[in-house]
């Protein structure tokens, strides 16, 4: 299937695509309530949002299981949350609080959970993308039948490691899924101007190792190639990579005046916004009514809602405690001596969302 | 005339650009995006997509392009969009931009110029808020230039490019938006020796780049209580101008050293080292430094700002060397 | 029994892969080739390819893989040939390596163990004969290891393995040959203090690595002339033991720290700065420095051996340390 | 021709023949005099020779133009002496003389020479691969018509700055020629156990650039594929790739106890030596008599004899000059601040070789 675009075709389950919108709209209002944020400068430091590229994390994030690991990039808030992130700890971190996933230590481009082994927020472009093989080199030693998804920009596929990274993975034959997020541009520079082969799936094909593009904002097409893919690559079949065809709706970044593209191009997109894509596919279907739609935008609206009050009750870390966590501490707090344990701040936005995320 | 440091180094790209048609700017988002901070803004306009060449996320790529097409007779300006991706591109500078006419015995020059982005302040996190400069003055064979002033943020350039040998340049990020008067035809400067700032008789404080706002700040405040501190400009990392530190230190008896390094193996140490070995029995009391905490920056304002060197903590450490000794 | 320094190491890795199955040794040419310094020769045979894991060329790719390895649970021993490529890892030691534990707010460990040959001395030219261990120095979360003995070659590894954080393990080409007695039973040693290798009343030779047996032979020859050097091996350069230092010129007042870095910046600043701040007035005479010349190392051996700390040095520098102040 | 093996056909002048076989001869001959004085002790350091892979340089270098460049490797003996260094400058080059073309600072693995354009040397792996793309910006830069040509092994492909090296030049239609030299072994490591893609020519073709394989044991093919390209890429045709089939004889270099190989392998591909393999096609052909191989033989090994004795009576730079050369110096020594003139040693060693060296 190298090089060939999947589009998703065939019937779904309907509440299973509810659920799916209802994944996307989470991203989309914790994403839109961040730029909000921002502009009242309750939030700092560089923020990157995801909106029109969240059938992408919605579509990958299902076909995981608990045990897998996920790695992921500065753009990564829908990520963190489709993974099990509470929204409260995401926003508690980019507030720079103690209850924040990170303590307020990472912000936005660095949110890590032990808990759902979820690897970062990594704020170098490919930084990540051995992090991935080595975690996938750690499960294949260990004989463990996990899986590592790594995210990254097509930006990403220009730098030197990412030739390492896919190289060491289908050379090793290690169990990793490589998802670029191909959204045609890296900050101002367009695919054309970064890659003498701008067929991404290609060019990981010629590591040999599979590699589809598919319809990044098709929900259901990028589920299906996640799944047939995942699975691929827990049975024993290697490395596979996904090239999700995307797009940013917004800036690169809070600071981006976007010279590089005109508006009518991001128009031409925005009719493709995988949002509304899915939820006209469902009215068409008869599948989702009008109380329905009303219900889940007002869910992930509450959702939100409650993790800006959580967020909001946080308290900065004591200033004396500035030098911890360059070493690690003998013994100490036990809290951080577990590795995969939930930190007692991402748990405590977690009872406060008073609700399950609907995230594995 | 009005202009920000920003605008200044601008200035200082199109001089460059028009008197020397070898000269070219190369990086990430230098084109179209208009510079990921800016300063190259309008010049893509002005001098095309030749010259003003907007590459890959390739770091050791480009800054090796840029080392080839030195050694091929240009003058390429290659712009890191920050230090902290400029590990990426280390084994070029260290390996080839700084070794290649020891290794060729005389041969072969790289008259390079490297631009880059340093420094914390801005809530950027542990991998963005790097302040290197100070490790790769570390590097024999490359020159490290530290603008704080309008003037040397416009005229460091077109100097840095006379020079047959490569030459990093740190722009303090906090310091792009710093504004104020600049002369018109404010030219080329000086690439080898240090600048009072203020001159004083009571402790000398010796900084430079991104920390100097703040040491002119501590400079006020120690006045106020009567200490009249020296602020001294090093404005060259490598190689240092070792008179002028020595004069200085010759004046006052008494030193510290600001920088936002991490205190260990920080440039401060290296200051320090030298004076002591040159001016001991000059000193009346230790050689003071004030540093980052050594700790990856964080995010959080607070802490972030609790790493960094401050006017409280540089105002502290030189009354604790002026009360010392005697 | 008799070892050399190489079969130290190499006792040293396979103790830590038959105690702990979650270790593994990881580099170019670890395997098939035998260790390009032959450190790991015999081990591929005895451990199979998968803990014997030879890698492509691809320094940021396996230190990163290690890193995400460490991340998953295992104990990577991950092997750079030389530190001299290692600049091509540094971004994933930098940015990736020290800092996840931090920007994870305590939750990510990475207990990772990067090992690399060090130096110059053999005539390998300029790329080839990098001292950089002091410049790692620097960076925070790392801890950096230099073992100049039979028993820390042995020792140290197992000890770096039970951290739960990154260390960095420096070899000195130089001391691969060395060979001496080793306890049957040498066991893991301590990484935290430095030792006193040579105790004495009159100047505190400080160093590490490959230039100690030099600096020993330096203390010979001054006992000889009537000067009792004390010889201190730092040992492990990041964090530095400062109470040891510090000890030892309160016995001597008087110090030279040797290193084979070049001097600007080198890890002689730094100790030479801490001397100055806590010591100051146990001084009896400023702090000296031997390092190398600040050059690419040439190629030619007359002026590599010039270039680098050699026993007439040190000992010259510890006569005018003994011979200043009064 | 993309992936296809490139071998050569046709019928070729004689006496240009014989020249090939003598530039691969002469090689051959420098690299067993360094042998052999490695073991005397007269050259130290690490030693890496190229003596099964003549036939590369030999083919290559024809093609070039003296206002082209060329970078090379830590193996480069033989492309620094077809390319027109001296055996002289070369040889005391490895004595660390000041007679040597980088006046002893160099050794073995860093030959460079302006007068000649030989850009090195390079002792990092893949190092050598941007400054070739930055040597063809320049000269595209500047409308100049030259060509560059870059050496490397099979191994430096899986270096990250392969990958973004032939992307850069790809991208911007780069004059230059890349040159993998793949024996099949980077040090120990066999190119199975190093890429998962292991067709390299195929591999460089994903970037969207011409590449072909081509027997690296033919002089006569390398040449044919090495002048079509230089050709492509002089016109105008962007950067090239050509992957050379080629095999080690020797050691990798004189610490390498070769336990990766068997010595049956190396006895089957030194049947297809190089040196061997045209010698035998030339007699056949009746085209090469007995005596004019001594003959070639014999110019070959006296222009090695007399960099010998040039090396021999070379002298050490005066230790006072150590710190030289790590910034340039001003006004100075007027040989040192041209940039593209010989150096004067350079130039006497190749008035003692006392007759052309034969190569452009
Ligand atoms: C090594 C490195 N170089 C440059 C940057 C600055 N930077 C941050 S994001 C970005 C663009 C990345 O684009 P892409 O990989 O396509 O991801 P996207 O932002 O489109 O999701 C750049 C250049 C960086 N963070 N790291
Ligand atoms: C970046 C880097 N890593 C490792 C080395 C050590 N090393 C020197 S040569 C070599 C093998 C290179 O193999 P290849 O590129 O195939 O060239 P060949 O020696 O076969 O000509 C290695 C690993 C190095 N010089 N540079
Ligand atoms: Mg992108
Ligand atoms: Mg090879």
């Amino acid at each position: 299937m190298t090089g060939t675009s999947v589009r998703h075709s065939g019937s779904v389950d309907a509440a299973h695509s509810r659920h799916l919108l209802l994944q996307m709209l989470r991203v989309r209002q914790l994403e839109e309530k961040c730029v909000e944020l921002y502009s009242a400068a309750k939030i700092r430091g560089f923020l990157h949002v995801y909106i029109g590229e969240e059938a992408v994390a919605a579509g990958v994030m299902t076909s995981l299981a608990p045990e897998d690991a996920v790695v992921a990039t500065y753009r990564e808030h829908g990520h963190a949350l489709l993974r099990g992130v509470p929204a409260g700890a995401i926003l508690a971190e980019m507030y720079g609080y103690v209850e924040g996933c990170c303590r307020g230590r990472g912000g936005s481009m660095h949110l890590f959970d032990a808990g759902t082994r979820f690897f970062g927020g990594n704020a170098i472009v490919a930084g990540g993308l051995p992090l991935a093989v080595g975690l996938a080199l750690a499960d294949k030693m260990a004989g463990r039948s996990n899986v590592t998804v790594c995210f990254f920009g097509e930006g990403a596929v220009a730098e030197g490691t990412f030739h390492e990274s896919i190289n060491l993975a289908a050379l090793w034959q290690l169990p990793v899924l490589f998802c670029c997020e191909n959204n045609l541009y890296a900050m101002g520079t367009a695919l054309v101007r970064s890659e003498s082969q701008t067929d991404i799936a290609l060019k990981a094909a010629a590591y040999e190792i599979p590699a589809w593009a598919v319809d990044g904002m098709d929900v259901l097409a990028v589920e299906e190639a996640a799944r047939r893919a995942v699975d691929a690559v827990r049975s024993g079949g290697g490395p596979h990579f996904l090239e999700l065809r995307t797009y940013r709706f917004r800036a690169h970044s809070m600071f981006d005046p976007e010279r590089y593209r005109t508006k009518e191009e991001v128009a031409r997109w925005m009719e493709r916004d995988p949002i509304t894509l899915l939820r006209a596919a469902l009215e068409t279907a008869g599948q989702l009514s009008a109380a329905e739609w009303e219900q889940l935008q007002a869910d992930a609206q509450a959702e939100v809602a409650a993790a800006v009050d959580f967020a909001e009750a946080g308290t900065p870390e004591p200033v004396e405690e500035l030098t911890r966590f360059v070493y690690s501490e003998p013994g100490g707090d036990e809290e951080l001596r577990t590795g995969t344990a939930t930190r007692a701040g991402t748990a405590a936005a977690r009872r406060h969302a008073g609700k399950t995320t609907g995230t594995p | 005339m009005k202009s920000s440091y920003r605008e200044a180094l601008r200035a200082g790209i199109r001089d460059a650009m028009i008197r020397d048609e070898r000269v070219f700017l190369m990086g990430e988002d230098v084109g179209a995006y208009g510079g990921s901070f800016a300063v190259s803004l309008g010049l893509l306009e002005e001098f095309g997509p030749d010259r003003i060449r907007d590459t890959p996320l390739s770091e050791s790529g480009f800054v090796g392009a840029g080392i080839g097409a030195a050694l091929g007779g240009m003058r390429p300006i290659v712009e890191i969009m920050t230090v902290n991706f400029s590990l990426l591109a280390l084994d070029q500078i260290v390996n080839n931009a700084a070794t290649l006419l020891h290794m060729s015995g005389g041969q072969f020059h790289v008259p390079l110029v490297i631009r880059m982005t340093t420094g914390a302040g801005r809530q950027l996190g542990a991998q963005h808020s790097h302040s290197l400069e100070g490790w790769y003055a570390h590097i024999p064979g490359l020159r490290i230039l530290a603008p704080a002033t309008l003037e040397d943020a416009r005229g460091m350039l077109w100097t840095a490019l006379q020079d047959p040998d490569p030459v990093l340049i740190f722009e303090h990020g906090s310091l792009y938006n710093v504004a104020g008067e600049l002369d018109d035809d404010a030219g080329p400067v000086d690439i080898s020796t240090a600048a009072i700032r203020r001159p004083g008789k009571d402790v000398s404080l010796i900084t430079y780049g991104g920390t100097l706002p703040a040491v002119l700040d501590a400079a006020d405040q120690l006045a106020a209580d009567g200490i009249d501190a020296e602020v001294l400009d090093l404005r060259t990392l490598r190689p240092l101008d070792d008179a002028a530190i020595l004069a200085s230190v010759a004046r006052t008896h008494r030193a510290v050293i600001i920088d936002e390094g991490w205190r260990s193996g920080s440039l401060s140490a290296e200051v320090s080292a030298r004076i002591t070995e040159q001016a001991f029995f000059d000193l009346d009391a230790p050689v003071g430094r004030v540093c980052s905490a050594e700790v990856p920056i964080p995010y959080a304002k607070h802490l972030e700002l609790a790493a960094l060197p401050s006017v409280e903590r540089i105002v502290a450490a030189a009354k604790a060397t002026a009360g010392a000794g005697g």
